[in-house]
């Protein structure tokens, strides 16, 4: 499948795709949106990207191994946010009461850990998405 | 007015189950459990709607009085993750069932099935 | 040190069972430091219990308490029965544990037959010292589990057989005791052995409901009929040794369970308003007693191989002692003779039982031969075997100087006293039938002796010895245990009875009547004569017709009870094909593929009633004789006329059934050309247009046995080729969509408030 | 420190050890097995530490984040919750250790660390299941289970595995959904999540809506049977655990079909009032559907020709004991259905797994085909040996306790029919499980199977289930001594019924 219409039209969607999900993850805590909004946006463009240039092609794809790291490391970081919480003398997950800073409403850095976890399940739900769609893609998968 | 959402919620819900019970393709049965699901978060909208309340950010600048509950708000993206990781598996699954017997249709695997052994 | 002391009975029990694992591992060491451990364990036990006998003679009751065990603890509780039958249990199993050295010694997986063995001789000993009932049904099931190894030790199809037979039967004993546990621990909050049958009342729990699965629960074991069916398959199958053990000392586990639990638990003092149920309840038992010793004797009398008569013996025996069990308990606190009688007739047995099980291993393991028909004339080679069965078949039938003498005189008073007491007639009867049964008795240990010992020589014997030496040190000890309780038959009665009634609640001078019965009065004595002048009578019939009989298939417990019980199951289902196929039209039930596989079914039963005949009816069968030489052989003639007969007969019967046959075969057709009709119209289309699925092609009509026939009705009900979706399809959507829309309605319902 | 945290932290480790595993493993084969092993151990004893903090310090909570309950998420520990999670952790830590011996040659090399991956992430879903407070929580929780179970029945990649997959997901996304259509009736009826706070404002809103709370307890409970493989709804159980590898079949029968038991149990005894349920219909239907159960299972294990289907079959009919017990509603009942859940976790995957053993050693999973094998391997001979009489119910078995439970519940209900159902149908398990295990020792073998060395690991996790089985058989005061005064407390909070 390579219809040239298709292909420029994915290049030039792609980059505003990703920075929309990006802008999505980032500004969770102030509007609607969040890791995983962002996260299926991202790994939406990835995926188109691999329809429109040929599914066939290996190349084109995120490699599975790559995106089982991130995939793992996304939900370690996101752990590893939580255990702070304990770490720092409060509940697992705690924010404000473990002491991290909670900024001013409405701009990108507030809400103390919010950011860092919807950075991290972005990560994750866009690398597990991925996955996803490679083992539906392939022929001879491994399962999920 | 919003009883007509929980009572379109009800009907969605029982035309997904419908779906999903008395279709024998698999994709289709898939379909099925994404509109049975769908039902539930509009329901869960639903109660958590509240007439003229706004989106329960809060900023410097808002002044509003009302906010919608945020929390069936925050059930239904975790529910929503979950019915796509079902479905994603559920599609994985049919694909490879695909690839073995050629076929998603229900009765005919039960047939292939039957005559296989 | 009266904790030390009161740990007796867990060493009694705990001896054997951890003794076990060590017969085991001394069976790395060799066969000879096997059967040394085996003698040495069972030795053990004997002295153990003996000293526990000793420590209870002095009047202690040994109560231990293992709390926190197996739920509510486990319970030793030793009184003068436990401690005495413990006594009995350990020495029977001593002598059988020598002799198995000589008998097992050729026989395969002897490690395995020995670590059962001492196991279960700690299974056994564990009922007879529990101190409730729940202990009771523990050891009750290990000794069940237990010995199904010694039953199948040859493991051949027929070993397997009974085997199974013998387990499922055990296991569904076992459940029926679980159920009475259940109750009491229910109704009273424990289950030791005290008076209960007020507190069941008060509950509102039908008190025969309780005697009826009690009856389950133990009969099973004490092989009474219709529940004996396991007993004469599984003992013959057994080595000697296990079959002795089987015979004297397990089925007695039933007997003693009902012994503690009708005179303790489900009695009540006279006068009581239950009296009269507790009154019926020992008459229903004399009645089963007398049935099972009756119906024993005559299939003992029947049946020719050696370890069958004594299993069907073992069957009559326990008549004997459910007879006075019942007639006890229906006297209440007059009952003592019952319970002397039972008593003393449960050690007797023990003892006598074993000895004539194993003299038939005796003679099996020198001639290989235990079929009465093909044994004879081996008194010149088994003088000794001959001599000591003798003695055993005297202890038996009741020969004045022998053990059994004494339990029987004690049965017979007790139910002469009950007639006295209550001058029903019908106890009358029940007496006459005991006699009777003595004489069958005698009838029957006569035969194995006569046919055994005496005759003509139907094989070759000049190879075969005579007993080892040590066999001959087992059954001399046999013979003095034997002697000396029927010597000294008053003092036993003192020492061993006396003490274990006062423990039931019987009146003082009723017991004291018991010490005073005269064994050596004229009118006792008469009785082994009319015992053996009914034998000779009996005897001489068999001999004057010159033949044995051959019971019919049809008329054996396994076909009027067993079987009936299978057809009707069989007859339900097909009634409820019959329902389904008559009374529910078609269309009205959805889920139609469950239905089809009904219709599958159907078609399949309505094919096996057309093949289904009526069971063969065979005449008795009469054979000529093959009797020893005491008894004249048939002439040919004779014979030949017979046969003639025999065919006239057979043929008129062919004749009937062939007129009948066309009637059959018509009606046949008929109701196939209904069917046929009836399918054409409705089935293959529906199915075809809903299912898509072929219909499977018709089998050929085969002859299959009933098992097999209920097999594949259960089978074509339930049978489900390879469909994941059908209940999510179809059954589960209906219902699925039935309480949805019910749900949605009730919204409805919601909303419009 | 640990103290304080250990519950998040129970459920974490697995999930944790589950991605270490995912990030390392495929590499190095022999880590992903050791981290596998090392997670499941630690969680085991940080389990038995919450089982020792529960005894000495009572009922403790803790709230995700220092959120406070209505808003937060709760995770609580009572003494029914701290035995259930000991279930759960040690018999997954034992079928791992089986597992990561035996595996090898049972799947695909390739998916083998995904296997031990998934099998963490399932541990930690039924971890969290049973800690969680919070009718969300538990809905996550449970999908998470439901797919991680099914990817565990999926593993091999063979066609049967694959089908009795799917239809496994399907059915256990119908329960969910109907779950999840229930948990948003009660959250809009009452306004609350979190267990304790919609028990407190259930009456209120019963007041206010009861068709609504019917119909939500009525979606709940058929919900929770459909996952719990509940008699009518239980088609799937037999072909997906049948058709599983040894181990996953042991994990699914032994412990995922029990989860769902445990949230029954706290939706019926902590949410909804007794006295409440006693006046629906819900009691009945739930004995009768138990009862057929049993009898329906059984039956159809007596036809099984192949061991595992036989095994699964007996698991419907084993759930239908925990149903019954939890549907007679007496206080001994009750303990009867939570000690089956633990007893039958451990027979049973005892059974899977020695099963699994003589059909990977003989080659062969016809039932007759195992005739002899107890000559040749007797180590799992036995086992299957102590769990099938154990599942019969001969007292020193711990199958026997929990039927002497059931059996005295029934009486305490009054229900004299269930104490005959129980006995009976301990008499069919005896018809289905006792001729495989004469068959076993006392017959010829049909085939002629040559001896191999069985894995050290499946030797200890056998032996270890052997004694287990004999050992709460033997000393049952210990459990029960431990859940009575939960359950007590349960039945006396509402006034007993």
């Amino acid at each position: 499948m390579s219809d040239i219409i298709v292909q420029v039209v994915t290049r030039m969607m792609i980059p505003y795709l990703q920075l929309y999900g990006l802008y999505i993850i980032l500004f969770g805590h102030n509007s609607p949106g969040g890791g995983f909004a962002g996260g299926t946006v991202i790994a939406s463009s990835l995926i188109l990207y691999v329809l429109a240039f040929g599914i066939d092609n290996e190349e084109l794809r995120l490699s599975g191994s790559v995106a089982r790291i991130v995939e793992s490391c996304g939900a370690l970081a996101y752990v590893g946010i939580g255990l702070a919480g304990i770490l720092l003398g409060a509940n697992f997950l705690s924010n404000h009461s473990a002491g991290f800073p909670l900024g001013i409403p409405g701009r990108v850095f507030s809400g103390g850990t919010i950011v860092l976890l919807t950075v991290s399940i972005g990560l994750k739900v866009a690398s597990t998405m991925i996955t996803l769609f490679t083992n539906v893609a392939e022929k001879e998968g491994e399962g999920e | 007015m919003d009883n007509l959402f929980y009572a379109m919620a009800f009907v969605i819900f029982l035309t997904g189950f419908w779906i999903m019970l008395s279709h024998a393709n698999l994709i289709k049965k898939i379909i099925g459990m994404n509109i049975m699901e769908s039902a539930v978060f509009l329901f869960l909208v639903a109660i958590g709607y509240v007439r003229d309340g706004s989106a329960p950010i809060v900023t410097e600048a808002s002044s509003a009085i009302t906010y919608v509950n945020p929390l069936p708000s925050a059930l239904i993206l975790t529910g929503i993750v979950v019915s796509v990781s079902v479905t994603a598996f559920a599609l994985g699954l049919i694909v490879r069932l695909y690839q073995h017997y050629g076929t998603v249709d229900v009765d005919e695997i039960t047939r292939m099935r039957s005559e296989e052994q | 040190m009266p904790d030390a002391i009161s740990r007796i009975p867990l060493v009694l029990v705990l001896l054997p069972l951890v003794g076990a694992f060590g017969v085991v591992g001394a069976a790395r060491f060799g066969d000879r430091w096997r059967s040394r451990m085996a003698n040495a364990i069972t030795f053990a036990t004997l002295i153990v219990a003996l000293w526990q006998f000793y420590l209870v003679q002095q009047g202690t009751v040994l109560v231990y308490v293992l709390e926190g065990f197996v739920e509510f603890g486990l319970r030793w509780r030793v009184d003068f029965v436990g401690a005495i039958f413990s006594v009995v249990v350990a020495a029977v199993w001593f002598l059988a544990t020598v002799f198995a050295r000589e008998y097992m010694a050729h026989e395969h997986s002897q490690t395995r037959f020995f670590g059962f063995w001492t196991f279960t001789l700690g299974a056994t000993l564990g009922v007879f010292v529990a101190g409730d009932l729940f202990s009771l049904f523990l050891f009750f099931e290990a000794m069940t589990f237990a010995a199904y190894v010694l039953v199948i030790h040859e493991e051949d199809r027929e070993s397997l057989r009974a085997g199974n037979i013998y387990l499922y039967m055990s296991v569904a004993g076992g459940l029926a005791l679980l159920a009475v546990i259940f109750l009491l621990q229910f109704v009273v909050g424990a289950t030791g052995f005290q008076p209960a049958l007020h507190l069941i009342i008060e509950q509102g729990i039908n008190p025969w409901l309780v005697v009826i699965v009690l009856i389950g629960g133990f009969g099973v074991k004490a092989g009474m009929i219709p529940l004996h069916i396991w007993l004469p398959k599984a003992h013959p199958v057994a080595p000697a040794p296990a079959s002795a053990v089987l015979s004297a000392i397990m089925i007695k586990t039933g007997a003693y369970g009902f012994l503690r639990m009708l005179f303790v638990v489900l009695s009540v003092p006279d006068g009581d308003p239950l009296f009269a149920f507790q009154q019926n309840f020992g008459y229903m038992f004399i009645w089963i007693g007398a049935i099972t010793m009756f119906v024993g004797a005559i299939m003992g009398i029947l049946n020719d191989s050696m370890k069958k008569v004594l299993a069907y013996s073992s069957i009559s025996q326990m008549g004997y002692i459910l007879f006075a069990l019942g007639s006890g308990v229906m006297l209440g606190s007059r009952g003592a003779f019952g319970f002397a009688g039972a008593w003393m007739h449960m050690i007797n047995h023990a003892f006598f039982k074993s000895f004539l099980f194993l003299l038939a291993g005796a003679v099996f393991l020198h001639t290989g031969e235990l079929d009465l028909d093909k044994l004879g004339g081996l008194r010149k080679q088994m003088p000794f075997a001959m001599g000591f069965f003798l003695i055993a078949a005297a202890s038996i039938t009741g020969i004045p100087g022998f053990n059994g003498y004494v339990s029987k005189i004690l049965i017979h008073e007790a139910i002469l006293e009950a007639y006295h007491l209550l001058e029903w007639p019908s106890l009358l009867w029940l007496e006459r039938i005991f006699v009777v049964t003595g004489g069958l008795t005698a009838a029957y240990i006569s035969k194995i002796w006569i046919k055994a010992f005496f005759g003509k020589a139907r094989n070759d014997w000049s190879h075969v010895k005579d007993l080892s030496t040590s066999h001959i040190r087992v059954f001399g000890t046999y013979t003095a245990i034997v002697v000396t309780i029927g010597v000294f038959a008053q003092r036993m009665v003192d020492r061993l009875v006396i003490p274990a009634a006062s423990l039931m609640p019987f009146e003082q001078g009723d017991l004291a009547h018991v010490g005073h019965v005269p064994f050596w009065g004229s009118h006792e004595l008469m009785s082994p004569i009319i015992s053996y002048a009914i034998a000779v009578a009996v005897l001489l019939l068999l001999w004057k017709f010159g033949k044995h009989i051959v019971v019919p298939r049809w008329l054996s417990v396994e076909y009027l009870v067993y079987k009936q019980l299978y057809n009707g199951s069989l007859g339900i289902i097909r009634f409820l094909i019959h329902l389904r196929e008559n009374w529910i039209p078609k269309n009205m039930l959805t889920g139609r593929r469950i239905w089809r596989r009904v219709d599958d079914a159907a078609q399949e039963t309505k094919a096996q009633i057309r093949r289904w005949k009526p069971p063969k009816w065979e005449p008795p069968r009469w054979e000529p004789a093959r009797w020893g030489s005491a008894i004249k052989p048939i002439t040919k003639d004779d014979l030949l006329r017979k046969i003639e007969a025999t065919r006239a007969r057979e043929k008129e019967r062919v004749q009937l059934w062939r007129t009948k046959e066309g009637e059959i075969t018509k009606w046949i057709q008929r109701a196939r050309r209904d069917w046929q009709e009836k399918e054409a119209r409705f089935e293959d289309r529906i199915y075809d247009v809903v299912d898509g699925i072929p219909r499977k092609p018709q089998r050929p009509e085969e002859e299959l046995s009933l098992d097999e026939r209920l097999r594949r009705t259960l089978e074509g009900i339930t049978r489900r080729k390879f469909n994941p979706y059908w209940t999510t399809k179809n059954l589960g959507f209906d219902t699925w969509i039935v309480a949805m829309v019910i749900a949605l309605i009730l919204f409805v319902f919601l909303l419009a408030r | 420190m640990i103290t304080a945290h250990i519950m998040p932290l129970t459920i974490l480790l697995p999930l944790v050890g589950a991605y270490i595993i995912l990030l390392f493993g495929s590499r190095h084969k022999i880590l992903a097995r050791n981290v596998a092993l090392a997670t499941a151990g630690v969680t085991f004893a940080m389990v038995c530490f919450i089982t020792y903090l529960v005894s000495a310090h009572g009922t403790f909570v803790y709230h995700l984040g220092g959120w406070a309950p209505p808003l937060g998420i709760e995770l609580m520990a009572d003494n029914i919750t701290a035995f259930l999670l000991v279930t759960f952790a040690s018999v997954a830590f034992i079928v791992l250790l089986f597992a990561s011996d035996v595996l090898p040659g049972e799947i695909n090399p390739k998916v083998i660390t995904r296997y031990y991956a998934l099998y963490l992430v399932l541990l930690g879903s039924l971890l969290g299941i049973v800690l969680s407070n919070d009718f969300f929580n538990i809905y996550v929780f449970l999908e998470i289970s439901s797919i991680a179970a099914a990817a565990l029945v999926a593993v091999n990649g063979d066609k049967l595995a694959m089908e009795a997959s799917v239809k496994y997901l399907i059915m256990s996304t119908l329960g969910s959904g109907t779950v999840l259509m229930g948990i948003a009736g009660l959250y809009m009826v009452t306004g609350y999540l979190n267990l304790d706070f919609i028990a407190s404002n259930l009456s209120a809103a019963y007041a206010g809506y009861p068709l609504t709370v019917l119909m939500t307890l009525a979606m709940l409970v058929v919900g929770i049977a459909v996952k719990a493989a509940l008699f009518p709804l239980h088609v799937w159980l037999p072909d997906a655990h049948g058709a599983a590898p040894t181990s996953s079949s042991a994990i699914l029968s032994g412990l995922v079909v029990k989860v769902y038991i445990a949230v029954l149990l706290k939706l019926l005894y902590r949410v909804f009032p007794l006295d409440f349920i006693a006046a629906l219909p819900l009691q009945a239907s739930l004995l009768v559907m138990a009862t057929l159960g049993i009898f329906v299972g059984s039956i159809l294990a007596i036809r099984q020709k192949d061991i595992k289907k036989m095994l699964a079959y007996s698991t419907v009919a084993q759930i239908g004991y925990v149903f019954l017990g939890i549907g007679l509603f007496s206080e001994k009942a009750m303990i009867g259905a939570v000690l089956h859940v633990f007893n039958h976790a451990v027979m049973k995957s005892m059974l899977f797994l020695s099963a699994g053993l003589l059909i990977k050693y003989s080659g062969r999973r016809e039932i007759a085909d195992l005739a002899g094998l107890g000559r040749t391997y007797p180590l799992p001979m036995i086992a299957f040996s102590v769990g099938a009489l154990s599942m019969v119910g001969i007292p020193s078995f711990s199958g026997f306790i929990s039927k002497w439970y059931l059996g005295l519940g029934a009486l305490e209900a009054n229900q004299l029919l269930f104490l005959v159902v129980l006995l009976v149908s301990s008499l069919l398990n005896a018809f289905y499980y006792l001729p495989i295990v004469i068959a076993g020792f006392f017959k010829k073998g049909t085939v002629e199977v040559e001896k191999q060395v069985i894995p050290v690991g499946a030797q200890i996790s056998l032996i270890f289930l052997i004694a287990a089985t004999f050992f709460f058989g033997l000393f049952s005061n210990i459990p029960v001594s431990y859940i009575a005064p939960t359950i007590q407390g349960l039945f006396g909070m509402f006034g007993g019924v």
